[in-house]
């Protein structure tokens, strides 16, 4: 079965709301982008990151379109691949590559690398490592949010291969039955490292799963912003209103190996030849064109500020220092 | 009216639920029945559905969602129906809510509540002392009250902590211990070590339903001439190291007593302390007395011969005096 | 909504195999009825026996029903409320009582008490307290099975508020995956403890977690012994034709407390009116003499004959001595 | 042609899984892609997807389906794809494997293969060093070989082994170190200790990777007229107490070093073994060089200020030398 099968493409035709979020959300999917492509693709290869590296290459529409449709107040709980809505939310290239690099300027000041960073001033929560473990943590952030009396929601993202955790549906199950805020943003990328999702589950969909715990869920176009900003707008305004959870399956491919190590020989190639068609950044693109939104010109000048952007960043962090060792003891405990 | 250890840990909860509205509790059963051991009877009638959560059985989201609560900056209290099912929760409790802070500046102030040890006829899993996975375990705050008092005031610390604690509540003590508490608030400070006892020739350091133990041991030995110094540790993690040494400086014989298992017990990490520590002050063999290294039996002669006790206190106590 | 409305009834008929069926299963679930009154109403208050003590009062069918489907080559493994299976398999009631009791004639020798007892020979598995551990076991049970190429099954047993637990979703979604040979057995007795399944799961039934795993599931009646042994074949059928696992939802009634300490105040009084009504055992015998099998003169006979066996078994197991404390150190490794 | 640690681990899987067709491995991206450690590659080639089971994402179910193939009979070696995710299947491990033979005499014979250690910078979660929280939990054996030889010995008594073995295979070690091993087929005892340096002054006890910042610390020290013996414990539990002694009797003073945090660690567990068993033979406090109680941090000036080395172990030795 191809994934791309299931996608019901996005409908077309932008209302003013939508020229907005396209024209934002162009420029943070292909900042996220540039940011990537250096990291994975330069600064690792030259060893000035080390450690372990993933990017969310092709998946950049579904951390950009999700948190577009999210308010401040709302609370992101990013995966590995969705370093987009870092940048949505205003944080800046250099201190990603800083935290990257591991220098003090990095969102952890060195203790964490990669996309273990979170800033609980701009809502958003630093992920571990273990696959879905953040899931009943958003579950509980949800819990805060409406104990709190906000009106506003969690975003909780993972990958197909995270649903496999047995965290993943206390999580879910445990929302479900507290009729929580929280929206489910699974990012399937057909893989999880090198294990396909028919290795990963006995059901063709993640969205199969809503179902199991009385939850809506739904399939998304992932490598289409707009398919995935809007999916967000509901998904928002079902959990908003008190009827709990809400479960967005966003459709993708990982145009890249897991990680800055793999060459991802396991992928088939005919694979990689479908999706490389739908890669999202392109795909806007030409949309906004056949709309009559921006030329290619602007395109160009686009993709230019943007690596202007990033080499000042990684300006910037490499200039960032590295912590003090006598540090090393400090905040175990308040 | 003197005050059960259970009753002592019910008011402590009462009383910070009623003096900060962020403190809500998360568990199972705890709501319409009250919990397992009737800790929290009477709070959902008090405090309604938002504050006093029934979760289903799902360990790893009842602590999970405490961690997403408590960053958000509500002080919820986890309760595990029993702390052998703490395992369950592990990831969690090991990896999310330990590294928050020293990572990301992230403060998880949240307490677990778990009702662990034996000599109940628990069984190997509803009678276990879990303590030293925490312990070792750095960024988390560990906690065994002893007393009525200390439980009360421990458990009050616990919620006004900005960092993680483990909560043990020896499940033994909840309705055999009861004492006159002090009306109006207080609270026992984590990180500190208390003297039950003090005594001339010999130190027991110990901590939870050990204490006790320890006590009848101090007392049946005194006729004997044999002066014991006990040491209450009361909170496990940060160890009052100062207070260990201490005892140890003053009396030179150390007698080391806990329920948990022997092996990589408490009793190996404070053993260690003495040496690099006051090592020159030691006048004998420092000495463990603990539960030996299988699961908790569950017959009683077996349990029985598992749990340490006055007696086994007793002989080890006279052969180091004697040393 | 109440449970017992979404359960077809038993079409009735009694083929000359069912009338076997319907015999051997009235004589382990009045033996489980009996021996489980003696523990929680005698043995437990006259505090003979320690520690927690669980029955499955009202659930009788379902350890019974499903083991009598089973062949001797498949595995069981129960949980807390399925003593039925232990006599199925041809452990004396003289051995469970002693297990209870914590003395050696018990199956764990002392070692542990109550349900948690196996034994390797007759293919039963011990469970652990923590609920839903033996779902991942099951499936490595079968996993075994397939790669001894022995056509048998693993029975995995588990309650409605077990599902909720991470291990059930992470050892169901591999014995998915895997096509592995299980079937899972599932006690919806309408609580967990004091909770109540709509505080357990956002779901209606179980049985609706089926599709989120690939895999078909059924709901039972749990209170007719010839409706479980029939969905049994059915279930065992799937699984050995290597389709993989399959779901039965048994749903029943814990006529009860949770333990024979809780009054079980929680449970409104309706509830237990109309379960009452479905007690399993005298609803098998009204089915049968309806069906001329038997006459209530045979039915008395046989609780005579049971009353007898039990007071005999209990005199065993009092006799039998509790274990030697210096065997306290044996066993922890080999 | 010398054998790295990682293709001895590989060599020793291979000839038990040629050896005994019960054994089979279960784990994460451990068949066509062969490991993320490439541990295993060319294995489901060979052997078939039988025999070499691509799981979920699922420890829990990875050590649970271990378990009950491994009450069928079979010898399951599942793999954690890093140390650091192994409290996902904890209850799996510390409940249900530790426990059955001691309650129901029921053997579980898997070994769970956990990479572990630092000095890879792989931060906070993809560098701890678990052992004490299995090290503790009674029922469990726990093994952490130092050397390629010892990598392959110790990995085939694993399997061959009837109760569950947790091995840790050091990530650090992996390609840094090799030897010439023996043709054919060799076993590594479990529960014994090797003596890997013979000195008179002081004795370093240790395990893992840290065999070799011992050996470092040592060879340096020889110019300065300090003999150090180095005693390897390899087999972390069941614990080779007796090895521990003598080399304290013989040398006196002794130093702890390992890799995993201090509190709660294996030094702790090991200075009461020597003040318990040979008090009277110390000339001088045992000391601990370990990492300090924090998570592992992951950029380079923390993490090497983080680790254990040959530095900081020198710096003591001369000072316990000197006592
Ligand atoms: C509990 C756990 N086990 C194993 C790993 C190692 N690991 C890191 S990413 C990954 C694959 C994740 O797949 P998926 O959830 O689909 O996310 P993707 O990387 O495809 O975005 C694995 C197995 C982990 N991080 N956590
Ligand atoms: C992991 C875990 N958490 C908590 C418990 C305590 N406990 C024992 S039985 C039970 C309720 C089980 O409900 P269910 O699965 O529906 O089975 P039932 O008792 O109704 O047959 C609970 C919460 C446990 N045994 N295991
Ligand atoms: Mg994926
Ligand atoms: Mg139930």
């Amino acid at each position: 079965m191809s994934a791309a099968e299931l996608i019901t493409p996005h409908p077309g035709g932008l209302a003013s709301e939508q020229a907005e979020v396209a024209h934002r959300g162009l420029y943070y999917m292909s900042l996220m982008r540039e940011v990537e492509d250096r990291i994975e693709r330069k600064l690792y290869r030259q060893g000035k990151i080390l450690g372990g590296v993933y990017v969310g290459r092709g998946q950049e529409a579904i951390s950009v379109g999700t948190s577009l449709a999210a308010t401040p107040e709302d609370v992101l709980l990013p995966s590995h691949r969705d370093m987009g809505l870092f940048f949505v939310r205003g944080v800046t290239p250099a201190r990603v590559f800083a935290q990257y690099m591991g220098r003090v300027g990095g969102l952890t000041r060195g203790r964490d690398g990669n996309m273990h960073m979170g800033d609980l001033k701009l809502n958003i929560i630093s992920i571990i490592s273990a696959m879905a473990a953040c899931v009943p943590v958003g579950t509980g952030v949800a819990m805060a949010l409406r104990y709190q009396g906000k009106n506003a929601v969690a975003f909780c993202f993972f990958g197909d291969g995270a649903t496999s955790r047995g965290d993943w549906h206390e999580g879910v199950n445990f929302a479900a039955v507290q009729k929580l805020p929280v929206v489910f943003v699974c990012n399937n990328n057909q893989y999880a490292y090198s294990t396909p999702v028919e290795k990963q589950m006995g059901c063709a969909n993640v969205a199969d799963r809503g179902p199991a715990y009385g939850i809506p869920a739904e399939i998304v176009d992932g490598n289409d912003l707009l398919a995935v900003h809007e999916a967000a707008q509901r998904a928002t305004a079902h959990a908003r209103s008190g009827r709990g959870p809400y479960l967005m399956e966003c459709k993708s491919f990982r145009m890249t190996g897991h990680s800055a190590h793999d060459a991802a020989d396991y992928v088939p190639k005919d694979l990689w030849d479908q999706w490389s068609k739908l890669d999202p950044i392109p795909r806007l693109e030409s949309k906004m064109i056949e709309q009559g939104l921006a030329t290619q010109g602007e395109f160009d000048e686009l993709h230019a500020r943007v690596r202007a952007e990033v080499d000042e960043a990684v300006a910037w962090a490499e200039n960032s220092p590295y912590p003090d060792p006598s540090t090393l003891l400090d905040d175990v405990y308040e | 009216m003197p005050t059960t250890y259970v009753e002592a840990i019910r008011e402590g909860l009462w009383e910070e639920m009623e003096r900060d509205p962020n403190v809500l509790l998360i568990g199972e059963d705890i709501g319409v029945y009250g919990g397992a051991f009737k800790v929290t009877a009477g709070f959902l009638e008090k405090f309604g559905e938002k504050r006093v959560v029934d979760t289903p059985i799902s360990e790893s989201a009842i602590v999970g969602a405490s961690i997403g609560a408590g960053l958000m900056g509500l002080r919820p209290v986890a309760e595990m129906q029993f702390s052998d099912f703490i395992s369950c929760g592990f990831d969690q409790i090991v990896n999310f809510a330990a590294k928050c802070r020293y990572r990301w500046n992230a403060p998880v102030p949240i307490v677990i509540r778990a009702p662990s040890g034996g000599g109940i006829h628990g069984g190997p899993f509803h009678s276990q002392n879990p303590e030293m996975w925490f312990v070792r375990t750095p960024g988390l705050k560990v906690v065994a009250p002893a007393t009525a008092y200390d439980a009360k005031g421990l458990i009050k610390s616990a919620i006004r902590d900005n960092d993680p604690v483990l909560f043990f509540e020896h499940k033994g003590l909840y309705r055999r211990i009861k004492e006159d508490l002090p009306a109006g608030d207080f609270t026992v400070p984590l990180g500190k070590a208390k003297l039950v006892r003090k005594g001339r020739h010999l130190s027991i350091i110990t901590y939870g339903a050990m204490v006790w133990v320890a006590l009848e041991a101090a007392e049946r030995l005194e006729p004997e001439g044999i002066d014991i110094e006990i040491l209450d540790l009361r909170t496990l993690a940060p160890l009052d190291r100062d207070a260990v040494c201490e005892t140890a400086r003053k009396t030179s014989k150390v007698l080391l007593l806990h329920e948990d298992t022997q092996t990589g017990g408490l009793a190996g990490e404070l053993t260690a302390t003495l040496t690099e520590r006051v090592w020159e002050y030691l006048d004998g063999p420092i000495l463990r007395i603990t539960a030996p290294d299988t699961p908790v039996p569950f017959s009683p002669p077996l349990e029985e011969a598992f749990l340490p006790n006055a007696e086994k206190v007793i002989e080890k106590a006279r052969w180091l005096h004697r040393y």
